[in-house]
């Protein structure tokens, strides 16, 4: 019963936080001046009855107050307004962006959970030795390198062996192998510079999660049963550190989808991230309304998700 | 242990799809980078240029500008005759001309789009502008398209209108959600529109039943690029075969690449400093807040005389640019106008310096006379350069520069409602010069409400308006000629901006694999962007030598170190596995 | 079957054991006493070899005639719980957490090949068969330390050294672990080395008892006789700070004639959303009197004290002092709390880290805004509750000062607003033996010389005989019985009192 | 203070911060940067930085004349880099003060004081704290006017629930322990337990917080503006990279205009990490 009203007060708070997103959304791009529509039209023979015609394509021409029940009675049915660059609804530019996103980042997320609790593990378990002193100290530095910085620095070291640009090339044949071999070819560059980065907070994260449990008592009684080290690691050190570091991944997952912004636009890799970019020329406010309410919703899912799975994977607490 | 052989495969699988991918003997392809992202497919909801220049390919006008002198040429059309009101032109669609799908091309399909355009607000969203003086358009029989126009208009060769395909457009319900994109896309073009994906490419097929004839390769092929930066780094790895609006310092890193050739065109664009007149409505009511002193044209000038050009295009454009002076571009070599001897204003900061002092400027105290402020874009390299270059030399003549660089939303709200003192500005002009003359009349100004104005400078002139009215009556060009020279020297006189430079259009294409391009004009032309599809129609590639792929290398390091990680890995796991049973 | 010669043990230079000489037969129980620090636990983990990679060990510890220093890891693993096992103390961090009981429990026996069933286990320590699904969170502490036995016991080892395994645990729950415990090790024959800060509870267990007292063993021998005659005088402090309940020795409040009530309980209910967590309690405290209040935990008795001190609002019923309603909130209240003063459990964590003596006794000085010189003030109180000279003391920090001198800054703390009643919440129950009698004396002594009454809370019976003149009795939120100390402790009337009687170990 | 430096006590020998040799090299980096940061305007003549007065030619790699080369129009990259300091710093250093006020703010009120006020605190709290702040950044620093001022409020209103939730944990934490309950009982109020207990043991953490705070809040300008959100009248680290992407310094492979920068970045921010790092061993002594 308790636990319940648990969960149902967790998903209200996602509701909430989700209503808040959307008017959040609405009101940080109303608020500001300027005219869309003369952005649109410039450097074009444009005649003022266009540029009326224009306004009310948008709904640019409603008072506010309508505009925002207008607004908020579209995101209901899923629509979050038509984009000024794409003249496309902004929910089908998200969602055909999201394809290529989820690829870049899932990857990317793979690999740098592995690799960084992989490295976490050893580096707290040995700790202070030369690997852990020598992880610790990548993953830092790493930590503190601008995202972008380091893709264009990968691009400029790698000179031609990997494709500057985009997802795939037009010209590969149109079977599902070479094209495949081709989007792993253009993804090689775009996700190791989100690994490097992503890894490296998994690492700290993970090794400071296992150096609160290094002490535990329970691994005293483990090591008096007789268990190996690496079976004290793998089977009761490891299974509690992991969970604060399992939730920063979900955590994590929608929060890298915004960090791809600067490396999609390095690589022009054709995501959300890019979409983001490009929204911010013009601005296009719907569409970065429309991102904005996207991320942050994919956030706030993620993150009730996170605790759920807390829930589940950790015994000690119930929310489900 | 696990986790770590999962991370190695992870890593095997991302080297191992960085093989090359087998695109032995396919079709002859010409890739070009696009930057700007495309709206729609819709010609009559199309607005940015890039879409505009894709729908050229796709779609023919009812007449065309000639590769080598931009001249009006054929288009769908054959032959026009004006009747001698002027109200009345006759255009003939010659037989023969056919749709992508093998219709063939009717005088009913160029009336069809006029009309739809006549009849539907929402078809008039692009290219509205050209009908608005239109009063019938009818097709009395297949080959014959007859407009009245209200009044006598000079541009009626000059109708930049995509003409669709009636037996597909006829069938669409709505043009506002129509997306134009059941491929492949009828069309009359020389290129047919095959595949479209937002924000990665855009695929069009050389068109068997061009009127002209086929183009000389098979596939023309837009890929998006993030910025010009990476598609000049494609274009130098051979991803690319064509890229243009290179800055300057980008066109120069190509200098010595082999197998690129750069193409350092007149462009039909032009970058002007606005100054603010003293902005008023249609009905002249004073709007916006721009500095007092501006609308003395004394000041104006001055302010002008102490801009020195020569060193904006020397430093800023790296000497990638022409000297600014009247409103038209010299590509356009006829309508383009010099200011003479007398009426040159050189750049001389002792005279403005003169001149501010006369007008009732004098420097004060500190040495300044009065602030303005200076609005541009950010992040368009030009306005973050030229605005220091500017800094400087009006502080020269006492007045400092408070420099706003804003967003292009922003920069367009302060010309809009005039909120500024200077401000970056910049068009791209067409073959008639109607448009951007246009641009400066009093009527562009806006209404009471502040809106739906267009006008670029609230420039106000009655002098300028006559002329304006004068030369959109008069058919005879020579003329007409002269009186759109006159319109600029009146606009130079009167200095609401200040043309800075025209800036070359730097374009470079692989020339191991396209020999050769059409420019349009034939001398000094552009390849991309022009005022017809030339560039794109008439590029022919080399032999068929494909260059070598530089998959080959990546390929064997990837699997070196693929390789050399896989050994290192279980070397470890064994010492590893060996050593567990005595370690605590 | 185990036997130490010369155990030493360095942490860096710090020496925690010295020369500890110790054997035990198979079938014995040895219980292993001294205080926290002592090097008693030091001890316990040396034998598997479980102290960590910082400890310097020297001397032999021989299982079974090996020496365990020498063994390969390898051989070493095969003799960890095969051999001899371990009951660590405070089971909830001493089990996984994230693993269920019977797989914990059955991990070692996979491991060392050995037959036998967890259900079987877990029958011989009184717990159904199916708890072995739960996770430790899911059971009550008594059941915990069950499952730490049972689990000691999978490999059927030899020797089974329990640590501390009752410490954190209730005394009705303490005994009836225990009495699981002594009889698993009589049924199975084992060797017991049991490790504990309470002779009481290695009196009820061990035939035999050794003393530790900074890292040295000071005493050992039968468990009766060592407690009888001590020899060592840290032994003697020790067995003094468990009173035996009807010992008149260890009853050291001189009997006051009946006082006029100070402070007065009527009704008294506290609701914890929908528990009750104290139920219609009346309770007195006569002027100078002390008052033990005795129960369990979960008891309510902390919520009686909190409330009596305003810091929890009671849901009905009255506190009246000296004769008026204790007010609400407002400076009324804060009035009253100059006259009452809180003394809590432990000393630690009662002072600011960060704050000097001086400031934490000056704190309630600096509260009420009381004129006067500060600093004698706080001298004056400080020297009260005999930390002497004041000097040395004011500008020291908590952690500096050992535990008993800590609870004294907090008397100080209390005494400096001269209040006239003093709640104390086991203000003992976190010292060491030797200084826990002092903290006593203390208490008794303020209430002779400043006529300052108390209430003491404790699970304490055996503080309560010590030093109270009248108990009370909670139970579920009840006061189940009070009187007289002889009265109620010596003839309870109540069941539970009994009960709670009965569970006391016996020395 | 000397007793944080070098605090000799505790099993592991030294405890203080002189005993986080990392910490150390942190803050004399940090002291490098801070002296370049103040030193470089004054002694950078005007004209070395000034596009329409340089003369050295343009993408001229490192030599002598300019050990780091220059950049897109002449200037020294060198002397660039020395002026940028300046700003990067000066946004990391007040985005992360704006960011970690408002944190403790809120996360002291909310932690301290019970019912509807904390409830409402703690909902923004957590709604801020799963925003993605980078977005939420840039979407400021689009619809607000451009400049410094813009930069640090994006960043410092998108990075305060971090510390605000830290501040309440701690609040919560400290008004647990049994002093705050035994100064409850002497009589002291809200102000008193505020002001004498939480602020004193919350003021350690939020250092700690802040010096992590200012890392990050580096490398979010360094992000804005390399995405052409920064200011772009002033020169700092991030809008240098702005630069070189928009100038195409990676197909001219100008390195020395990319790397130096970047470096900097780097370096000052791996500063900013060790001490707030070792501060952090230092304020949370080891169980």
């Amino acid at each position: 019963m308790r636990l319940g009203v648990r969960l149902w007060g967790r998903l209200g708070g996602a509701a909430l936080s989700l209503v808040m997103v959307a008017v959040l959304g609405f009101f940080l791009f109303r608020v500001v001046p300027g005219d869309p529509v003369v952005s649109m039209t410039r450097g074009r023979p444009t005649t003022a009855a266009m540029q009326a015609e224009l306004r009310t394509q948008f709904g640019l021409d409603r008072p506010l107050h309508e505009q925002f029940w207008n607004y908020l009675t579209s995101l209901l049915r899923g629509d979050l307004g038509t984009s000024f660059t794409f003249r496309r609804p902004v929910s089908e530019v998200i969602l055909e962006r999201l394809g290529p996103t989820l690829l870049l980042v899932g990857t990317s997320t793979v690999i740098a959970v592995g690799l960084g609790l992989w490295l976490g593990v050893r580096a707290a378990w040995r700790r202070d030795s030369a690997f852990d002193r020598a992880a610790t100290g990548v993953s830092l530095t790493l930590w503190a390198v601008p995202t972008f910085w380091l893709g264009m620095l990968l691009m400029m070291a790698t000179g031609d062996l990997f494709p500057s640009r985009g997802m795939r090339d037009t010209d590969t044949a149109p079977d599902f192998v070479s094209q495949a071999l081709d989007v792993g070819h253009h993804l090689v560059l775009p996700s190791l510079t989100l690994v490097a980065v992503v890894c490296a907070e998994y690492m700290l994260v993970m090794r400071s999660s296992l150096l609160e449990e290094m002490h535990a008592p329970y691994l005293t009684t483990a090591r008096a049963k007789g268990l190996r080290d690496d079976l004290v690691r793998r089977r009761h050190a490891v299974p509690n550190a992991v969970l604060p570091a399992i939730t920063l991944v979900f955590l994590r997952f929608g929060l890298v989808v915004a960090g791809a912004i600067t490396t999609e636009t390095v690589f022009s890799w054709p995501g959300l991230g890019l979409l983001f970019y490009d929204a911010l020329t013009g601005p296009d406010y719907f569409l970065l309304q429309g991102l904005l309410v996207v991320t942050a919703g994919a956030v706030v899912v993620m993150n009730l998700l996170a605790e759920l799975l807390y829930g589940v994977l950790d015994p000690r607490v119930k929310v489900v | 242990m696990r986790v770590k052989l999962c991370a190695l495969l992870a890593i095997a699988m991302t080297l191992g799809m960085a093989t090359p991918s087998a695109t032995a003997q396919g079709p002859v392809i010409l890739k070009v980078a696009i930057v700007q992202q495309i709206d729609s497919m819709n010609p009559f909801l199309a607005v940015f240029q890039s879409s505009t220049e894709i729908n050229r390919l796709m779609y023919d006008y009812l007449t065309a500008y000639a590769a080598d002198d931009q001249r009006v040429t054929e288009g769908l059309a054959n032959r026009w005759e004006p009747s001698p009101d002027k109200l009345t032109w006759t255009f003939t669609v010659p037989e023969g001309k056919k749709w992508s799908d093998g219709q063939l091309v009717t005088a009913h399909d160029v009336a069809f789009t006029y009309n739809l355009m006549l009849n539907d607000e929402v078809a008039r969203t692009a290219n509205g502008s050209f009908v608005t003086n239109f009063a019938s358009v009818a097709a009395p029989d297949d080959r014959t398209v007859v407009i009245r126009t209200k009044a006598p208009q000079v541009t009626m060769l000059a109708l930049d209108i995509p003409i669709v395909p009636r037996h597909v457009w006829e069938k669409v319900p709505s043009i506002k959600d129509y997306a134009n994109d059941r491929m492949p896309v009828v069309g009359s073009g020389p290129f047919v529109l095959t595949d479209h994906v937002a924000g990665q490419f855009i695929k069009l097929k050389a068109n068997k039943n061009y009127w002209r004839g086929p183009a000389k390769y098979d596939e023309l092929h837009f890929v998006y690029f993030q910025n010009s930066d990476a598609a000049v780094q494609a274009l130098t790895k051979g991803e690319i075969d064509l890229v243009n609006r290179m800055a300057p310092a980008q066109f120069d890193s190509l200098g010595d690449k082999p197998g690129v050739t750069r193409n350092k065109a007149q462009g039909r664009r032009f970058v002007e400093l606005l100054i603010n007149p003293g902005a008023q409505t249609r009905t002249g009511e004073p709007i916006g807040d721009g500095h007092a002193a501006l609308k003395d044209v004394r000041v104006r000038r001055a302010l002008a005389q102490a801009i020195d050009l020569d060193a904006l295009v020397q430093r800023v454009s790296l000497g990638y640019a022409e000297k600014g002076a009247g409103l038209v571009p010299p590509v356009f070599g006829k309508w383009h106008w010099q200011p003479g001897e007398q009426e040159l204003r050189k750049f001389d900061p002792a005279a403005a310096n003169a001149a501010l002092d006369a007008a009732g400027h004098p420097r004060k105290a500190d040495g300044t006379r009065f602030g303005l402020r200076l609005v541009g874009r950010a992040g368009r390299a030009y306005d973050e350069q030229a605005s220091e270059y500017l800094k400087r030399q009006l502080g020269d003549i006492g007045i400092p520069l408070d420099v706003r660089l804003v967003s292009d939303n922003q920069l367009n709200e302060a010309t809009t409602v005039a909120t500024y003192d200077l401000a970056f500005s910049g068009w791209a002009t067409n073959v008639d010069p109607d448009f951007v003359l246009g641009l400066h009349t009093c009527a562009q100004r806006p209404g009471a409400d502040g809106k739906g104005g267009t006008s670029d400078a609230y420039f106000c002139d009655a002098t300028y308006d006559q002329l304006y009215a004068r030369q959109l009556s008069e058919f005879d060009e020579g003329k007409r000629v002269e009186i759109v020279k006159q319109m600029q020297a009146r606009f130079y006189d009167q200095v609401p901006a200040v043309v800075l430079a025209y800036e070359n259009a730097l374009e470079a294409y692989r020339s191991d694999r396209f020999a050769r391009f059409t420019t349009q004009p034939a001398q000094g032309g552009v390849i991309m962007a022009q005022n017809g599809m030339w560039g794109y129609y008439g590029a022919e590639p080399a032999g068929r030598a494909a260059p070598p792929s530089s998959r080959g290398p990546a390929l064997a390091i990837g699997g070196l170190v693929l390789l050399a990680l896989v050994v290192v890995g279980v070397v470890v796991a064994r010492r590893r596995k060996a050593t567990a049973g005595e370690r605590e | 079957m185990l036997e130490l010669r010369n155990l030493t043990v360095h942490y860096g230079h710090k020496r925690v054991v010295h020369d500890v000489n110790l054997t035990l037969a198979p079938g014995q129980t040895l219980g292993l006493a001294g205080e926290s620090g002592s090097g008693k636990s030091t001890v316990a983990m040396s034998v598997l070899r479980l102290l960590p990679r910082t400890a310097r060990v020297d001397g032999e510890i021989l299982l079974d005639g090996d020496d365990v220093q020498a063994m390969s890891w390898g051989r070493l693993r095969a003799v960890r719980w095969a051999a001899a096992s371990i009951v660590f103390q405070g089971a909830m961090h001493s089990l996984n957490p994230v693993r269920r009981v019977g797989d914990q429990i059955a991990e070692p026996m996979r491991l060392h090949g050995t037959t036998g069933s967890v259900r079987e286990l877990l029958e011989q320590v009184e717990l159904p068969a199916e708890k072995a699904r739960a996770y430790p969170h899911e059971l009550s502490g008594g059941q915990r330390q069950r499952v730490m036995i049972a689990m000691a016991l999978a490999c059927g080892p030899r020797l089974v050294i329990a640590d501390e395994p009752t410490t954190a645990l209730d005394v009705v729950v303490q005994a009836q672990v225990l009495s699981v415990l002594t009889r698993l090790v009589a049924e199975q024959d084992l060797g017991l080395l049991m490790i504990s800060h309470d002779l009481s509870v290695l009196a009820e267990t061990c035939a035999d008892l050794a003393v530790m007292y900074r890292g040295e063993l000071v005493e050992r021998g039968g468990t009766r006789e060592v407690i009888a005659n001590p020899r060592h005088p840290h032994t003697a402090a020790l067995a003094a700070a468990f009173p035996v309940i009807g010992d008149p020795a260890h009853r050291w409040v001189e009997p006051v004639a009946a006082p006029e009530p100070l402070l007065q309980v009527r009704g008294l209910a506290v609701d914890y959303g929908r528990a009750r967590a104290v139920d219609g309690v009346d309770l007195t405290i006569g002027r100078g009197e002390i008052v033990a209040l005795v129960g369990q935990s979960g008891s309510g008795k902390t919520t009686l004290a909190r409330t009596i001190m305003g810091l929890r609002k009671p849901s009905s019923g009255r506190v009246i002092f000296d004769g008026v309603p204790v007010p609400l909130g407002g400076k009324a209240l804060k009035a009253f709390r100059r006259q009452v003063q809180l003394v809590l459990q432990d000393p630690a964590s009662a002072l600011n880290p960060r704050h000097t003596v001086l400031d934490a006794v000056a704190e309630g000085l600096r509260v009420h805004g009381i004129p006067g010189d500060e600093e004698s003030l706080v001298s004056a109180a400080v020297e009260r509750a005999e930390l002497r000279p004041a000097d040395l003391y004011l500008e020291s920090l908590p952690h500096e000062l050992s535990g008993g001198q800590q609870q004294r800054v907090v008397i100080a703390g209390a005494l400096v607003l001269q209040p006239r009643l003093l709640v104390a919440d086991e203000p003992v129950a976190s010292l060491d033996a030797s200084v826990r009698g002092e903290i006593v004396a203390l208490l008794l002594r303020l209430r002779r010389e400043l006529g300052l009454a108390s209430l003491i809370i404790t699970h304490d019976l055996g503080l309560a005989w010590q030093i109270a003149d009248r108990v009370a009795v909670m139970h579920q939120g009840k006061i189940v019985e009070q009187g007289s100390v002889e009265q109620v402790l010596l003839n309870p009337t109540h069941d539970y009192t009994r009960a709670l009687l009965r569970a006391v170990p016996q020395v | 203070m000397s007793g944080f430096l070098t605090r000799g006590t505790g099993r592991g020998g030294k405890t203080g911060f002189l005993a986080h040799r990392a910490g150390v090299a942190g803050a004399a980096v940090l002291a490098v940067a801070a002296l370049v940061a103040v030193i470089a305007p004054l002694l950078i003549p005007a004209d070395a930085l000034d596009v329409t007065r340089v003369t050295a030619a343009p993408w001229q790699s490192p030599g002598a004349d300019h050990w780091l080369g220059t950049d897109h129009t002449g200037r020294s990259v060198a002397l660039l880099v020395a002026q940028g300091a300046g700003t990067s710093l000066f946004v990391g250093l007040t985005a992360a003060v704006l960011a970690v006020g408002i944190g403790t703010l809120v996360g002291i009120v909310s932690g301290h004081f019970g019912g509807l006020l904390a409830g409402a605190l703690l909902r923004v709290t957590d709604f801020f704290l799963v925003l993605p702040a980078l977005v939420l950044a840039i979407a400021l620093s689009t619809v607000l006017p451009r400049g410094l001022g813009t930069i640090v409020l994006a960043i410092g209103l998108t990075s305060w629930p971090s510390t605000a939730r830290m501040v309440r944990a701690q609040t919560l934490t400290i008004e647990a322990r049994p002093f705050v309950e035994r100064a409850r009982a002497l009589g002291g109020g809200h102000g008193h337990v505020i002001g004498r207990h939480v602020l004193p043991s919350v003021v350690p953490l939020v250092l700690v917080n802040a010096t992590l705070a200012v890392a990050s809040a580096i490398v979010a300008e360094s992000t804005l503006a390399f995405l052409g959100l920064g200011d772009p009248t002033r020169i700092s680290w991030g809008a240098m990279l702005h630069q070189a992407q928009l100038h195409g310094a990676v197909p001219q492979r100008a390195w020395w205009f990319l790397l130096p920068p970047g470096v900097a970045i780097v370096v000052v921010v791996l500063a900013f990490t060790l001490v707030g790092r070792a501060l952090e061993a230092v304020v949370t002594p080891k169980r």
